[in-house]
């Protein structure tokens, strides 16, 4: 297996490892804020695999330029997938926020535990 | 092209474009109005598109004129009708209904955001059943989450932000994981258009990749769509949620992401993975029975109104999930039949629920005595929607019962316990229901006293609507069992 | 060479990733987590997605951070120790990893251009994208017209985020620009910051710009122009202070942009309609298809553009124009 | 009027009855009893109306709604519904006028509700009479459940709920667990569930099952109160008199009776059943009901509690004449419904009676209350002699029908059982007429005379219909015929 | 000739600057204070700073490329040094004596404000 395979493997297993870190930090921890960046990291995740996937050996860019032949294009379609799917992460994120700084208004807390006790 | 051509684009696009004019919407009472009107006017379209499909075709449209795959297509069929019918159906009625208990519950300043996030909310919802696109079936659930969230966050007291987070930590991972599946799906055929998907996935050889990614579309979905063990996200969610946005997400919401599940599960996955029929009987159909019986025990036991409804909505989650899992037509008719019919009767169930918060602070049933003096019409409208959420003959949710007892007979050597534990859930729901028809009815009357003080008319007469509509659908159910029995067969070939 | 550097750099990711999690103080695990986006576009980098190693700078690296740091300032930045055992939490997700990497072994090897991801409809975009739209930058062809109706959708999504935070924080849209009291009127008092940023923030505005109109051209589009304009908007808030940054662009103006962008896209897609082409169809636009699509893209671009700035701007004075609790 | 507008008539007049009332009950009392009376009197002349063209063998029908195919709200008019439909109806005019002397006599609350709920009861009563398959059937058997269910809380303490509660899970359980399979299990054999003459099972189930499905169908309409299945009707007993009277010696437990009739007759089909060995433990269910049921009644002392458990073991003899599937036994059957419904009725309005009077209820205290009501003991006399089967009452007939049939299947069971349960009928009807008329009233008993005059009234009229059935049985017996003569070709 | 010349040169002055950079990060993690820290840190920021875009530039050769590193590299040095003077000037505010040789500030230095 050459270099280009094994980093090919290495690639989904760091997309794997990064995932489960964000969902350990999203199931296990107590803060608020922390679930958020764990979920921010879980999300970031899934946007390396499709990058991932849109190498192609010894590709540039998918920009054409003029008159330059012969040029190999990474693929296109995933990058514009993710460029949307970033977007919706930080979206998701500012709502989340915003969450949370009520609930801390709210509850004078952002641990979880804590506010399932106040209830 | 013609304007019935364009209707799908425009189905989606109508919500969409006036919830940034609603925005902008300040005096008081408009900004209800514009959601009103454009929801009304998105039932419109639903009907002309349903009346265009009972024939069984299929409507495209094409994007920006890019043919598929390479553009986003929409595709309305007869299950697409149906669910575009109780979607925009339950907003536009919802939104009827809602002026007096919103102006009770959320300031008027704050109105024109909420109307506008209850649009983006529909549009998104809309948007995911027209799909015919993988990765724009993520868009659009991205869209109706954050508005769901954005509706449930504006409910009354502080308990609502919590359960918002909590749904929006569940719904995000959901929305990943599918958003994973996609990928996985993608990378093996290279397409995101379902349809060719489907064709594509025929000639795959490396299956593994393929089998992990239906087990996180399905995951991802589940969570959406609150199947059993994934559910938690709902009781409070519905509870905390203002009553109206409670009458629109619980009549629709989790039954969009089942129709995407089902879809994917028939249309996609079939062909890929073998034996589809074990996978089922394997995963979906323990899930669904357990979901019944646990979610009905629950709701015996609930002391909260609303909370008790939410479980059973779980409950019934399962009975659709029941149905398709049977994988025969007459299983999945009994599901999609299912999901109209509980629409209705759960809508009108939140409905009165509604009305009766209009006058009642506390929602638990030890608080709601001699509710059947002070608020009449109300509590017979709930009596009704609830006996068609029981299934009681003459009324809308005995006919999927029906559908769906004769489907467990069908399905093979375990056909009459199934049918047993469809009965036995049908009781349970008999107790739970009943204890609020006692609450409501028979008990001592609060410090109120017995003076006629029903909901605000507008509300009123929706829910009457609602309750009536319940019965007309058990007399006469031609049209929805129609619908539904063609979209079961369009599933069934599908599967094939 | 460039493999060894990407191993380093996906290393480099997941000590990050586990830096964040571990991270007791939230002050800290934020400008990790900034850290960690920017490792994040160095990497989308290497495997030639340029626009979004752009997007994930600006946004990821840039927005994404300056939020958290709102809400830290609103909330308290120290984590509480959590007490019980983590062992469901550990299976769960360790369950899940093997799974996914169970699921690596049979997909194609990376970069293998016989992989179906290449083979189906991707080179369809590469080879048509002249034909039909005739723009160098073939991620803002499919951005803006072939996958148009996505990117609408993402429009959406910004927009119910920001009226989402105006909403859930409570900020009226009607309200004229609340006065913020005078102790954060940002670094007035602090020289070197007032000239340096004076200074710069123009510049930063006039690359947002040629971001935005380059997009067809080279990496960029209006996302990122959108979210590189804020944060120079934002630089100016923290500089002067919140007030004078509301004196400059009023909330109402803010919101215009966002509903104002939002509608210039679906307006758009409408118009075309009304031309006779199907929606977001621009050939319709122009006699001539392929200007009609450059023309769409163009528009649409500054719709985004709008929309995705003044969200991100209205979402940051949301949080800005909050007490904090005591 | 057509027939076919008469059937849909028959259902549709209670339910306006019922918004009339309602809406009435807002204005004044007297305008609301107005309304009922107009209502039941209009109900009369629709349903009587139809007699005639049953008499001369029309069995008008009409489809409201296909559901689904095959299955369909639709109604069929043939002798035995046409003799329930005319006593339910006509008893209601009677009851009636008795409820406004017995609800203003004692002062009740949410008479609005009874009344309107009354109506509805009937409109159901009227569906199930009437129907003409068994989904219609089961539509209408639930909507009678539900509806008299605020008549038995009506009371609405604790004690009056928790009974109630017995009352709706016994008849919905029941219905919804063994009814509704059934009537599934039905439709998947057969295709249909429409009532046919000569049944629609014959030949497509064999012999086992045949017992089992008649198992469900018999548990399953809790109405008939079967037992283990009768726990509901001694819990239904906290309902107002008129209730009990109309609705659990009438309406109600004849719904049920008559369901299972019609279903042995119009479904299995006698002929098929009577040769399915496996159907014969119906008979031995009825006989020890009969037995079982009489024996608990010989231990009541609360008048009411000891009506309802008489009514378990008459409701019996309806089901044991028709299981004994011969003509004889038939017309039995359907005479009995008819005798045991005047006598049952004016049994209850005299307890009813009794207890506005003189807030008594149970049997100890009717020592010498013949001489201050003498007109209320004078029918419930009439009544008990009905029960047990003396002449001149229509009981005798009855009973003499079904004998006969007995004998003619010389099936001694159920010789033995009529005539024990004779016995016992004597056993503790007597002891009651006896404490009444001949013995002296405890002293320091509290004065009081006769009941209100409306309900004396209706309680004489029913005592007489009692006797008059003893003569005038013609036309029930016609009809009977005519279902006879339909089946057995 | 020419190239071998700038290609050597520019190695060293990236390798220069390499090094800056390196002894940037070591004194940010070894120095004992706060203020002692943010000099490494400016260390880095400034002399690594021009050190390797000078380099780099002289990879490029005369093209745009060039040019645009010069601007980034202009960008940079306005930049940095201002983030360090906020820092410290925070740092100053928030109470921090600049108290050189000691390592007492360690847990206030945990949490800048």
């Amino acid at each position: 297996m050459n270099l280009l395979e094994l980093l090919g493997y290495f690639n989904y297993w760091v997309f794997a490892i990064i995932l489960t870190v964000g969902l350990y930090a999203v199931i296990n921890k107590n803060n608020l804020i922390k679930k958020l960046i764990g979920l921010s990291i879980f999300q970031s995740a899934v946007f390396l695999m499709y990058i991932t996937m849109d190498k192609v050996e010894g590709g540039t860019a998918p920009i054409i330029q003029e008159g330059v032949e012969g040029q190999i294009f990474s693929n296109p379609l995933p990058q514009v997938l993710i460029l949307t799917a970033i977007v919706v992460g930080v979206s998701t994120l500012a709502l989340g926020l915003a969450l949370v700084v009520r609930i801390n208004e709210c509850y004078g807390t952002i641990e979880e535990n804590e506010i399932l006790d106040a209830d | 092209m013609d304007l019935l051509a364009h209707l799908p684009a425009l189905q989606v696009v109508v919500p969409m474009l006036s919830a940034p004019l609603i925005v902008l919407l300040q005096p008081r009472g408009l900004a209800w109005a514009g959601a009103t009107a454009s929801a009304l006017v998105s039932f419109a379209i639903a009907v002309t598109l349903t009346l265009a499909v009972l024939d069984g075709q299929t409507l495209e449209y094409a994007m920006g004129g890019w043919p598929a795959p390479f553009g986003i297509t929409l595709s309305v069929d007869a299950l697409t009708a149906l669910m575009l019918l109780i979607v925009t159906g339950a907003s536009a009625i919802a939104l009827l209904a809602a002026k007096p208990s919103i102006d009770q519950q959320i300031e008027l300043e704050r109105q024109p955001l909420f109307y506008s996030a209850w649009m983006l909310a529909m549009s998104g919802l809309v948007g995911i059943v027209v799909a015919a696109d993988a990765f724009n079936i993520f868009v659009f659930m991205e869209i109706s989450s954050l508005a769901s969230y954005i509706l449930i966050a504006g409910g009354p007291d502080r308990r609502a932000l919590p359960a918002v987070f909590k749904y929006l930590m569940m719904g995000t991972i959901g929305a990943t994981f599918y958003l994973i599946g996609v990928g996985l799906i993608y990378m093996m055929t290279g397409t995101l258009n379902m349809a060719d998907m489907e064709a594509r996935l025929g000639d795959v050889t490396d299956i593994n990749p393929v089998l992990v990614a239906a087990g996180f579309i399905t995951i991802g979905l589940a969570l959406k769509a609150a199947v059993f063990p994934l559910h938690v996200w709902v009781p409070n969610a519905y509870t905390h949620a203002p009553h109206m946005v409670t009458v629109f997400l619980a009549a629709c919401a989790t039954k969009v992401a089942l129709y995407v599940l089902i879809r994917f599960d028939y249309m996609i996955f079939q062909a890929a993975l073998v034996d589809h029929q074990m996978q089922f009987a394997l995963f979906a159909m323990p899930l669904a029975i357990l979901g019944i019986l646990v979610a009905s025990a629950v709701a015996m036991f609930e002391g909260n109104l609303k909370r008790l409804l939410a479980s059973s909505s779980i409950a019934q989650i399962g009975y659709i999930l029941l149905g398709a899992s049977f994988v025969s037509i007459a299983g999945l008719s009994a599901s999609a039949s299912h999901l109209f019919n509980h629409a209705l009767a759960k809508g009108g169930l939140f409905l009165a629920v509604a009305c009766l918060a209009y006058q009642y602070r506390d929602l638990r049933l030890s608080q709601l005595g001699g509710a059947s003096k002070r608020m009449p019409w109300t509590c017979a409208a709930f009596v009704v929607c609830g006996l068609s959420l029981i299934g009681v003959p003459g009324t809308a949710g005995f006919i999927s019962k029906w559908l769906l007892i004769n489907a467990a007979l069908q399905s093979g050597p375990w056909g009459w316990a199934l049918v047993a534990i469809i009965l036995v859930s049908s009781l349970m729901a008999v107790v739970y229901i009943w204890r609020i028809v006692e609450a409501l009815y028979f008990q001592p009357p609060t410090e109120e006293g017995d003076v006629v003080a029903e909901a605000p008319l507008q509300l009123l007469i929706i829910t009457g609507l609602v309750a009536i509509l319940n019965i007309y659908f058990g007399l006469f159910p031609q049209v929805p069992l129609e619908l539904a029995n063609s979209a079961a067969s369009l599933l069934w070939e599908g599967a094939q | 060479m460039i493999f060894v550097f990407a191993v380093f750099l996906l290393t480099l990711l997941v000590i990050t990733a586990i830096a964040i999690v571990r991270a007791k103080d939230l002050f800290v695990a934020v400008m990790l987590t900034s850290i960690f986006s920017l490792l994040m576009a160095a990497n989308f980098f290497i495997l030639d997605a340029a626009d979004v190693a752009l997007t994930e700078a600006a946004v990821g690296a840039g927005v994404t951070t300056v939020i958290f740091l709102c809400a830290l300032s609103l909330t308290d930045d120290r984590e509480k120790p959590r007490e019980g055992s983590r062992w469901i939490a550990f299976s769960t997700v360790g369950l899940l990893a093997l799974l996914i990497i169970y699921a690596t072994f049979d997909k194609p090897r990376l970069g293998d251009p016989e992989a179906p991801v290449h083979q189906h409809v991707a080179p369809w975009y590469l080879e048509k994208t002249p034909e039909y739209i005739d723009i160098p930058n073939v991620v803002t062809a499919i951005l803006g017209s072939f996958r148009g109706y996505d990117t609408l959708g993402e429009v959406f999504v910004v927009f119910a985020a920001c009226i989402g935070v105006l909403f859930i924080l409570g900020v009226s849209p009607a309200r004229k620009t609340k006065e913020v009291p005078e102790k954060d009127s940002g670094l007035r008092h602090h020289l070197i910051p007032q000239v340096v940023g004076r200074l710069v923030i123009p510049f930063i505005v006039l690359f947002g710009l040629y971001v935005q109109f380059h997009g067809e051209y080279g990496p960029g589009g209006g996302f990122q122009a959108g979210a590189i304009i804020a944060t120079g908007v934002i630089l100016y808030a923290l500089l002067e202070g919140e007030a004078s940054a509301l004196r400059a662009i009023p909330r109402s103006v803010l919101l215009g942009m966002v509903v104002g962008g939002a509608l210039l896209y679906g307006g758009v897609g409408v118009a075309c309609m009304l031309l006779g082409g199907s929606f977001l169809d621009y050939s319709v636009l122009a006699a001539d298809p392929v200007v009609g699509q450059q023309l769409g893209i163009l528009i649409i671009e500054a719709g985004v553009g709008m929309a995705v700035c003044g969200a991100l701007l209205s979402i940051y004075h949301a949080f800005a124009a909050r007490e904090r609790l005591s | 009027m057509t027939a076919e507008t008469a059937i849909l008539m028959a259902i549709i007049v209670p339910l306006f009855g019922a918004l009339a009332i309602v809406l009435a009950g807002r204005i004044s009392p007297n305008l609301r009893e107005a309304a009922t009376a107009v209502t039941s009197i209009s109900l009369i002349f629709v349903v009587w109306g139809l007699l005639p063209t049953i008499m001369d063998g029309g069995r008008p029908a009409i489809e409201v709604s296909e559901l689904m195919p095959g299955i369909s709200i639709a109604f069929k008019v043939e002798p035995l519904g046409m003799l329930f439909a005319a006593l339910a109806s006509g008893l209601w005019l009677i009851n009636s006028i008795y409820s406004v002397g017995y609800m203003r006599g004692n002062k009740e609350k949410n008479q609005t509700r009874f009344f309107a709920c009354f109506a509805l009861a009937l409109s159901a009563t009227m569906g199930v009479a009437f129907a003409g398959n068994l989904f219609t059937l089961f539509l209408f058997y639930e909507l009678l459940t539900l509806s008299t269910y605020p008549l038995v809380a009506h009371k609405g303490d604790a004690a009056t709920v928790r009974s109630a509660r017995i009352y709706l899970g016994v008849l919905l359980s029941t219905s919804i667990g063994l009814f509704l399979p059934a009537i599934i299990w039905t439709y998947s054999l057969a295709g249909t569930g429409d009532f046919v003459d000569g049944g629609i099972l014959a030949g497509k189930l064999n012999d086992p099952e045949i017992g089992l499905l008649l198992g469900l169908f018999v548990f399953g309409i809790g109405k008939a109160a079967v037992m283990p299945m009768h726990k509901w009707l001694p819990a239904a007993m906290v309902a107002p008199t008129p209730v009990s009277a109309l609705l659990h010696a009438v309406a109600v437990v004849k719904a049920g009776v008559f369901a299972i009739t019609k279903i042995i007759v119009y479904v299995f089909g006698i002929d098929f059943l009577f040769d399915a060995p496996s159907s014969q433990w119906l008979l031995y269910v009825a006989a020890f009901t009969i037995i079982a049921a009489s024996v608990v009644a010989l231990r009541q002392t609360n008048i009411k509690r000891l009506l309802a458990y008489s009514t378990i073991a008459q409701l019996s003899y309806v089901i044991m004449a028709a299981a004994i599937l011969k003509p004889l036994a038939e017309v039995g059957a359907s005479l009995h419904m008819v005798a045991h419904a005047f006598g049952k009725i004016t049994l209850f309005f005299a307890a009813g009676a009794i207890y506005v009077a003189s807030k008594k209820t149970e049997v100890q205290q009717l020592r010498g209350i013949g001489r201050r009501m003498p007109w209320t003991m004078a029918a419930f006399t009439i009544g008990a002699l009905s029960m047990i089967g003396v002449p001149p009452t229509g009981g005798f007939v009855s009973k003499w029908y079904i004998l006969a049939g007995a004998f003619e299947a010389n099936n001694l069971v159920a010789v033995f059982t009529i005539i024990a349960s004779t016995v016992l009928n004597a056993a503790y009807f007597l002891p009651i007429l006896y404490m009444a008329w001949f013995e002296r009233e405890p002293a320091g008993g509290k004065e009081h005379g006769e009941a209100p005059f409306l309900a004396v009234l209706a309680l004489c009229i029913t005592a007489m219909l009692t006797l008059a059935f003893f003569l005038f049985n013609g036309p029930v017996i016609e009809l009977e015929s005519q279902v006879l003569s339909g089946v057995s070709e | 000739m020419i190239d071998l010349v700038l290609d050597i040169l520019s190695w060293i002055l990236l390798i220069l600057g390499g090094a800056c950079v390196l002894i940037g990060g070591i004194g940010g993690l070894r120095l004992p204070n706060f203020y002692a820290r943010i000099h490494a840190a400016s260390l880095t920021d400034t002399m690594g700073t021009i050190l390797i875009f000078v380099g780099m530039m002289l990879q490029a050769g005369l093209s745009l490329a060039t040019l645009k590193l010069f601007a980034i590299m202009l960008f940079l040095l306005l930049t940095g040094p201002t983030a360090t003077y906020a820092l410290a000037n925070t740092a100053l505010l928030s109470g921090l004596k600049p108290d050189a040789g000691s390592a007492s500030d360690e847990l206030e230095e945990d949490e800048p404000k």
